[in-house]
């Protein structure tokens, strides 16, 4: 057991250089200094105050020791500042990651739990009126985008029931969940369809086992029978798909979190980008890489605990 | 003579099939005593399986128990609500089942599958229930029952897979054991082991077996009734002897005459020609007329009546009333 | 089913809390007797650094903190200089050795906001007196190269500014360590400029090597407001102290108590603002105007509750970040915002023919009209063969035909809903130059004269004898957003019904400022919005050593280079408004009009709509700490949310009866196949 | 200039593939029995597809010429078929509502009246004209993305699930560093270095999401290569790339089908995100949304164009859904249970 994780985790880190040069290649494809510091500073400065930057952020030195830097110091997790605003990277996503984890993880666990639920139910009552209906519904909520989802919800919550602020956020606990209702909604909706199909199409592959047959020969009652016995026998495939979801959670969402008004990192990778800002954006796709990696291991070692059968060797 | 344990009259289960619904079992009646093992004997997709699982309300949708009384000790299953229906699985009537390589939670280790067979119907505490089920597992002959309890199904053979099935079924001490197939997935010795545990359940426990085989081998062994199914349909039943020594309906003999142990060297196997008709498109009349080789008019436009031949010796084919007289 | 019930159980639940709780008003703690004023900006300031911020939205904070030496008069228009630290607007004079000398007087006895950087070296207090050295220290920040501030060109003017520059720089790499000392020490070391002279604690002289009336206007600017030296040593960002440019020193009436950029930014009232410190000289920035405009006083911008009073009236401002515009305009009706720009999508709803809707009106609301002084236009380089002055009168005839061609009433209809003002020439209303009854021949759409120039030119029907096809040419656009592309293809269409073919390519800010920086462009889009009200301040765009060609990144970017022009600009900067200076402005008016390096556009009109409980708005186009002279009634706010915000709640029934009605059968079946 | 004729080339290709294909399926039964159940199953929702189609193929031929009395620019730009639809110079002067007779703002009379069926855009162009417009962008951004992710995936899938070991290990670093590169990251830069066009965005788009389908084809392959006929194919000796092409292609085809479906409508909708972010393709759906979005605020409110160009989309990647359900569930054996 030890062993493979060690492989795994010495193979992630090979993974990670490779994640951090493809990054340092295609960011200086598109973009040189000059836009950068231009970017920084702003518009109207004049010719010598961008080199003045340039040379302070140590962009004007040949790419070979740039890129040594920035594998030096991406790996001692010295983040360093953003070129955007000299803002601490590290400041920015502890201000940042609360935000985004307020509505991300509520419908991240609200939308597993219903999404099993109802699959559950409707894959038990297979062929029926309740399946039917079941996929269309899933298959309707699928396919609309979610910039209409936003847009409609905010008409017809913020705007005419009035229930909940059209936008803004407050970390206040008392009055957080009022900010974060209609984003989890969204988050819910858009994401059940997709959801329901695949859990779907998983239980009722498991329905059609002997064992389930024989558990329901012994007195199970159904509920226990979908709940207990298919649910643990299919958790392989859930798991697989769910921890796959769980690095995005701390990145929050880019259309929510600006239509919304939430302050979470949403943003900050597309801004960085936008913005030519080279160092916030490393540091976001070394996160991202090495929260990849991780839950990958993770993932392979609850397929140990959840299916005796699994043995990593 | 007290009530039957087992009483099933005029049974008919349904499937739908292009547009209608077919009768997959079709006006099925058995009876079984406690302590007598009935075989149900005939080709697959003849509806035994059927006629045990809509015993249990088992029946896998879109599948539905159409008309019919099934009698358990006294009561009538089809009047059972939802939950009655539960508590009389596994505690009244306990069933085991053809593979035992996927019968079993593979997921759940094997002493927990029947820990949660007991707790299921009694309030009882994990340390007995554990203490239970290692009895149990003595007495269906499972070597090292201790350690085998925390054994996942994987980890076990076929062999004791199935011995773990039926200390499951055992474990409420039901009345009515059903078996379907209970061997066909083994190897030679050790379905005479497992035989061997069934006459042991039925003589020192005297619980009722229904057994489902197409294995006359098997029948020979255990059954003290048998019931032979055809299309849906009971073509012929007796006791061991009326059935295998005299059989009278010409698919009973056909049936026999096809085992191959029965077969005299050098001589082609014999066979009975054609196919079962599938449910939905079964013939008027006898549903065995389009096979059978003393088929005559009758067979093929009116349905034959129960013909009374022994004591508990009955077949359902003109030709045998024709032959006591009865027509 | 136990499971499902469970989890309907929960969720059932979960939504009666949110439901119960549930109010729309994003404001937990809003103590309705408080003045507080709510606002919204687009996006996090990139920097409140008086010395580096450069845009309107960080402006409308920083002026509120920073006081500044002089500053406009609120309600007078146009724009009217007026004292604010210093006490007396200075007159530019003339030393004996031929340069220009500007002189500021402090008022003795005005202080920073208290701040632990002023406690540092154990000096007991926790804030100091403003004084002279103060405002020098700010202009040498300006010169320090490692502010990296944007306005250095423009104070280069002053003696000795670049020279000031090198001395430090040359400093700080000869001896690393000089780096590290006391920012003042360094300034001090590198013998400060020889134009900015302090002549004891309250007196400030500039001096300046070549005449630049304008120089006043930039003190008026937060650029030139006092910044103690304590604060930037102190906040440099090390263990866990903020960087200087998000920790501000007020002297202002207002200062910065919370500062979550990405979220909520508030200010309370500077209880050591000089005019709450000394109400007894009620200093004209201290104290609410009593004349302005014509039209003010009917404006209700003078009413006697306010004119006289001591100044500022809000206790709090707070600002939330609204990074899309619908969300914003919504909480602005629902009354979450006091006041709001409004969005050009709403605007039918909120103003019809110029004036506000009945609707709005009967809210209470109220509409502030004002044009900015900016010009947007589009622009011919002027090098390229075949649109510039390369091409000779073929160049000229076909930027005159598709001059011609544009109909800019149209624009405004479709796309401002004729909010702006048709732009005649570079200079927009409220500037000097602006001539209202000037109409541009070229500026009024003729079509047919338009293919008339193009068949002069060469171009009949708009082919190109060359391609025997339609005259390919490109128009470059800084702004690749859909709503951008919108606007552009209103040009490309107008051009295409002459018969031009233009291609559209937008690229995003960068890529564009490339291709301008290269001269790979032929036609292009930008806009001006002025520093200063002044029109140097737009003709500057048009003079030739301005030209980006020849120096890149300046701001003649059309490449305009004319002789007579040139010399009329160099004699008209410099001269005082008058009659004269028209004249001037006048022939280089005509010029324009000829040569058609630009087509003008329009300058923009802002309209301003803010709630009945917010008085004495009066919007203007440069930065004015205007927070100051508003007034907020926070109970009358009160009454109109909650009435505005009653839920209409049928859609909520319709719905549910909607999913009663799927789930109905969903139930029978439940209860059927149950087995 | 030349890009009508390569448009005008590639409709003829894609109806020659077409008959091959369809000859194809007929000569084998078992997907000629799939195709009928289908059609058995999602008659409603293949006919929506072929419309689609339909108006995308006829909006890919064009070509120039002065027919229908267009004159200037218009007579020298290639026209296609359902432009020729609508008559010459059919715009307005700005929005109109749905078979209106008057402007919207305003009031003044139309230069066409009630001949607008949709109403008209901000610019006065026919709201129907340019959703018809949308539909072969859609198209193109859902078939060009896949046709580039399928044998993408195939490759890499296939050759590490079947060679396994360095292969395998190779293949999967490529797969992890591509799939943890955020593929916004990924897009912005192919599409500067590559150029905005539809088919760049289609390239960008394409590359950044074959990661996923390549780990499921690997996956599959890697079982296929244990199960018995391929052991015994190896037994009689059959090389290693026949062993690929004839065994494990075959039963690798219905993850192909339904993955092509997953991918299409996937991109389709991702398109209108790339819009918001301003590098979206011209004329399509996602940035007709994104334009009217702030259509919404007005009182009274303009839905037209919102409405048409998202029910457009919504009916198309909803009959690709449902024919994508339908595929998967004819075409993979394990959900076909079938029990007595």
């Amino acid at each position: 057991m030890i062993g493979y994780a060690l492989r795994r985790l010495l193979y992630g880190f090979l993974v990670v250089q490779g994640v951090l040069g493809l990054l340092f290649v295609l960011f200086f494809l598109y973009a040189e200094p000059m836009d950068m510091a231009r970017r920084a500073v702003g518009e109207k400065a004049p010719p010598a105050v961008l080199k003045l930057w340039i040379q302070e952020h140590g962009y004007d030195r040949p790419w070979t020791d740039q890129l040594r830097d920035h594998y030096v110091r991406m790996l001692s997790f010295d983040f360093g500042r953003s070129d955007a605003d000299e803002v601490p990277i590290a400041r920015r996503l502890r201000e940042g990651v609360g935000p985004s984890l307020s509505f991300t993880v509520p419908t991240f666990a609200l939308g597993l739990v219903l999404g099993v639920a109802l699959s559950l139910f409707v894959a038990y009552f297979r062929e029926t009126y309740i399946d039917r209906t079941g996929v269309v519904i899933a298959v309707l909520a699928m396919s609309v985008s979610i910039l209409l989802y936003i847009i409609g919800s905010q008409y017809l919550i913020g705007k005419i029931l009035n229930w909940f602020p059209i936008s803004g956020f407050d970390p206040d606990p008392r009055v957080l969940p009022r900010f974060v209702a209609m984003p989890i909604l969204i988050g819910v909706v858009a994401g059940i369809g997709g959801d329901l199909r695949f859990y779907r199409t998983v239980f009722v592959e498991e329905t059609s086992r002997d064992y389930v047959r024989t558990a329901r020969a012994k007195g199970c009652g159904d509920g226990r029978v979908m709940a207990f016995h298919v649910l643990r026998n299919a958790l392989i495939p859930i798991l697989t798909r769910v921890v796959t979801a769980i690095p995005f959670l701390f990145t929050g969402s880019l259309l929510i979190e600006s239509f919304f008004g939430i302050p979470g990192l949403g943003a900050v990778t597309v801004e960085a980008i936008q913005g030519n800002d080279f160092s916030t954006l490393r540091v976001m796709v070394f996160i991202g890489a090495l929260a990849f990696i991780l839950f990958q291991i993770v993932t392979d070692f609850t397929y140990t605990l959840v299916d005796p059968r699994v043995r990593l060797e | 003579m007290s009530a039957p344990l087992l009483e099933v009259t005029d049974l008919v289960t349904t499937f739908p099939a292009d547009g209608s619904r077919a009768a997959v079992v079709d006006g099925v009646s058995i009876h079984l005593e406690a302590g007598e093992v009935l075989a149900l004997v005939g080709e697959s997709g003849c509806g035994k399986s059927m006629t045990a699982l809509s015993i249990l309300r088992l029946v896998p949708r879109p599948g539905r128990i159409e008309s019919g009384r099934i009698e358990l000790a006294g009561r009538d299953v089809g009047a059972l609500s939802v939950n009655e229906m539960r508590r009389v699985r596994g505690a009244e009537a306990a069933m085991i089942f053809q593979e035992p390589m996927t019968s079993l939670n593979p997921v759940q280790a094997a002493g927990d599958q029947v820990v949660e067979a007991i707790r299921l119907h009694e309030r009882v505490s994990a340390a007995d229930a554990r203490a239970r089920t290692v009895e149990l597992f003595e007495r269906v002959g499972i070597p090292d029952p201790e350690s085998r309890f925390d054994a996942y199904p994987h980890q076990l053979s076929g062999g004791i897979k199935q011995r773990v099935m039926v200390a499951m079924a055992l474990s409420m001490s039901p009345k009515l054991l059903i078996a379907d197939e209970p061997t066909t997935a083994l190897d030679v010795t050790i379905q005479a082991q497992i035989l061997e545990l069934l006459r042991e359940v039925r003589d020192r426990i005297g619980m009722g077996i229904l057994l489902i085989t197409h294995d006359l081998g098997v029948v020979n062994e255990l059954a003290d009734r048998i019931t032979v199914m055809y299309a849906g349909q009971v073509a012929e039943e007796g006791t061991r002897e009326d059935v295998l020594a005299r059989p009278r309906h010409p698919y009973t003999q056909g049936l026999l005459a096809s085992i191959p142990s029965r077969a005299r060297p050098g001589e082609p196997l014999a066979e009975i020609a054609g196919v079962v008709p599938s449910p939905g498109r079964f013939p008027s009349g006898c549903r065995f007329a389009t096979r059978c080789f003393r088929v005559i008019d009758r067979c093929r436009s009116e349905a034959p009546e129960a013909t009374r031949i022994g004591e508990k010796h009955r077949a359902w084919c003109h030709v045998v009333a024709a032959e006591e007289g009865k027509a | 089913m136990r499971v499902g019930r469970r989890v309907w159980g929960a969720i059932a639940l979960l939504a009666l809390i949110q439901i119960a709780s549930c109010t729309n008003n994003p404001y937990p703690d809003s103590a309705d007797s408080v003045k507080v004023r709510y606002a919204y900006l687009p996006g996090p300031p990139k920097t409140l650094d008086p010395a580096v911020s450069y845009n309107y939205a960080d402006h409308t904070i920083l002026a509120n903190i920073y006081e500044t030496l002089l500053e406009y008069h609120y309600l007078q228009r146009p724009y009217l200089l007026m004292p604010g630290l210093a006490e007396a607007v200075p007159v530019e004079q003339t030393l004996p050795d031929g340069r220009y000398s500007y002189r500021f007087h402090l008022r003795p006895g005005m202080r920073f906001e208290s701040d632990p950087c002023f406690a540092r070296d154990g000096a007991g207090t926790t804030d100091r007196e403003i004084l002279a050295s103060d405002v020098a220290f700010q202009l040498m920040r300006i010169a320090d190269p490692e502010t990296i501030s944007p306005v250095v060109a423009t104070f280069s003017k002053i003696d000795g500014f670049a020279e000031f520059a090198d001395r430090l720089v040359a400093l700080r790499s000869s001896d690393p360590e000089f780096g590290k000392r006391r920012i003042d020490r360094q300034y001090a070391d590198a013998e400060g400029v020889e134009g900015i002279v302090v002549h004891g604690p309250y007196e400030l002289e500039v001096v300046l090597h070549e005449p630049y009336p304008q120089l006043l206007y930039w003190f008026a600017m937060p650029f030139t407001a006092p910044v103690p030296w304590e604060a930037v040593d102190y906040y440099d960002g090390e263990e866990g102290r903020p960087f200087f440019k998000e920790h501000p020193i007020a002297t202002g009436p207002f200062r910065l108590t919370r500062y979550e950029k990405h979220n909520r930014i508030v200010l309370e009232r500077n209880p050591n603002w000089y005019g709450t410190l000394h109400p007894d000289w009620r200093a004209p920035g201290t104290v609410y105007p009593s004349q302005g405009e014509p039209g003010d006083a009917e404006a209700g911008l003078l009413r006697p509750e306010y004119v006289g009073k001591p100044l500022p009236f809000l206790e709090r401002i707070e600002f939330r970040m609204e990074k899309e515009n619908i969300p914003a305009f919504n909480k602005f009706l629902q009354g979450y915002y006091d006041a709001s720009t409004i969005i050009q999508e709403s605007f039918d709803r909120a103003v019809q023919e110029g004036r506000l809707s009945p609707a709005m009106k009967a809210r209470g609301m109220e509409l502030e009209k004002s044009v900015d002084p900016d010009i947007y236009y589009i622009g011919f380089n002027m090098n390229d063969p075949v649109v510039g002055a390369r091409a000779g009168d073929r160049g000229r005839k076909l930027r005159q035909a598709m001059s011609l061609a544009v109909d800019v009433v149209e624009f405004d209809r479709v796309f401002q809903n004729g909010r702006g003002v048709p732009a005649q020439s570079p200079i927009p209303p409220g500037i000097f130059g602006y001539d209202p009854d000037y109409v541009n021949p070229f500026r009024t759409p003729d079509p047919d004269r338009a293919r008339a120039l193009l068949a002069e030119a060469g171009y009949e029907g708009g082919i190109d004898p060359r391609t025997k096809r339609p005259l390919r040419l490109s128009f470059d656009t800084p702004d690749p957003s859909t709503r951008g592309r919108l606007t552009y293809q209103f040009f490309v269409d107008a051009w295409r019904r002459i018969g031009l073919d233009v291609e559209l390519n937008a690229t995003n800010y960068n890529r564009f400022q490339d291709k301008v920086r290269d001269g790979a462009y032929q036609i292009y889009m930008w806009g001006w919005i002025a520093d200063y009200p002044d029109p140097e301040n737009f003709l500057f765009l048009l003079w030739g050593p301005n030209a980006s060609s020849t120096n890149p990144g300046a701001p003649n970017t059309s490449n305009f280079v004319d002789p007579r022009f040139d010399a009329l600009f160099v004699t008209m900067k410099d001269m005082p408004n008058g009659p004269e200076r028209l004249a001037k402005i006048r022939e280089m008016r005509a010029i324009l009009q000829k040569q058609r390096p630009w087509i003008e556009l329009f300058h923009r009109e802002n309209y301003v709509l803010y709630h009945g409980w917010l008085q004495n708005v009066k919007p203007a186009g440069i930065s004015l700490p205007a927070s100051k002279y508003v007034d907020v009634d926070p109970t009358l706010r009160t009454e109109r949310r909650e009435e505005w915000n009653r839920p209409i709640v049928w859609p909520a029934w319709a719905l549910l009866g909607i999913s009663v009605l799927v789930t109905i059968p969903g139930i029978v079946t439940f209860f059927r196949e149950r087995q | 200039m030349g890009g009508y004729v390569v448009s005008n080339a590639v409709v003829a290709l894609l109806g020659v593939g077409a008959a091959f294909t369809v000859r194809a399926v007929r000569r084998s039964r078992f997907w000629s029995d799939a195709a009928r159940e289908l059609a058995r199953r999602r008659p409603l929702a293949l006919l929506a597809i072929a419309v689609y189609v339909g108006v995308g193929l006829a909006d890919s031929v064009s070509w120039i010429d002065a027919a229908g009395g267009v004159q200037g620019v218009e007579a020298h730009t290639p026209r296609s078929l359902i432009d020729r639809a609508f008559p010459a110079g059919f715009q307005e002067r700005s929005y109109s509502a749905p078979f209106a007779e008057v402007e919207f703002y305003g009031g003044a009379p139309l230069e066409h009246p009630g001949a607008h069926w949709f109403g008209t855009d901000i610019l006065g162009r026919d709201v129907l004209h340019l959703t018809l417009k949308g539909a072969r962008i859609a198209l193109l951004i859902g078939g060009l993305t896949s046709l580039i992710v399928i044998p993408l995936a195939l490759l890499f899938g296939m050759s590490a699930g079947y060679l396994g070991g360095r292969v395998d290990d190779a293949v999967f670093f490529v797969i992890s560093t591509l799939a943890s590169i955020p593929n916004l990251l990924l897009l912005i830069a192919l599409i500067l270095a590559l150029g905005r066009g539809p088919v760049q965005v289609c390239v960008a788009m394409g590359v950044t999401s074959w990661v996923g389908f390549a780990r499921i084809v690997r996956g599959e392959t890697f079982k296929l290569r244990e199960l018995d006929y391929v052991q015994a194919a190896r037994a009689l000796g059959a090389s290693e790339a026949r062993i690929v092409l004839r065994h494990i292609l075959p039963n690798v085809m219905h993850l192909v089908v339904i993955t092509f479906v997953l991918l299409f409508s996937g991109t389709v909708l991702s398109e209108a995100i790339l819009s918001f972010l301003g590098i979206g393709i011209d004329g399509s759906w996602g940035q007709m949304i994104d334009q009217a979005r702030d259509e919404l605020a007005r009182d009274p409110i303009i839905a037209w164009n919102l409405a048409a160009a998202s029910v457009a989309l919504f009916l198309l990647i909803l009959a690709v859904n449902r024919v994508g359900d339908a595929v998967r569930d004819i075409l993979d054996p394990r959900t076909l249970v079938e029990d007595l």
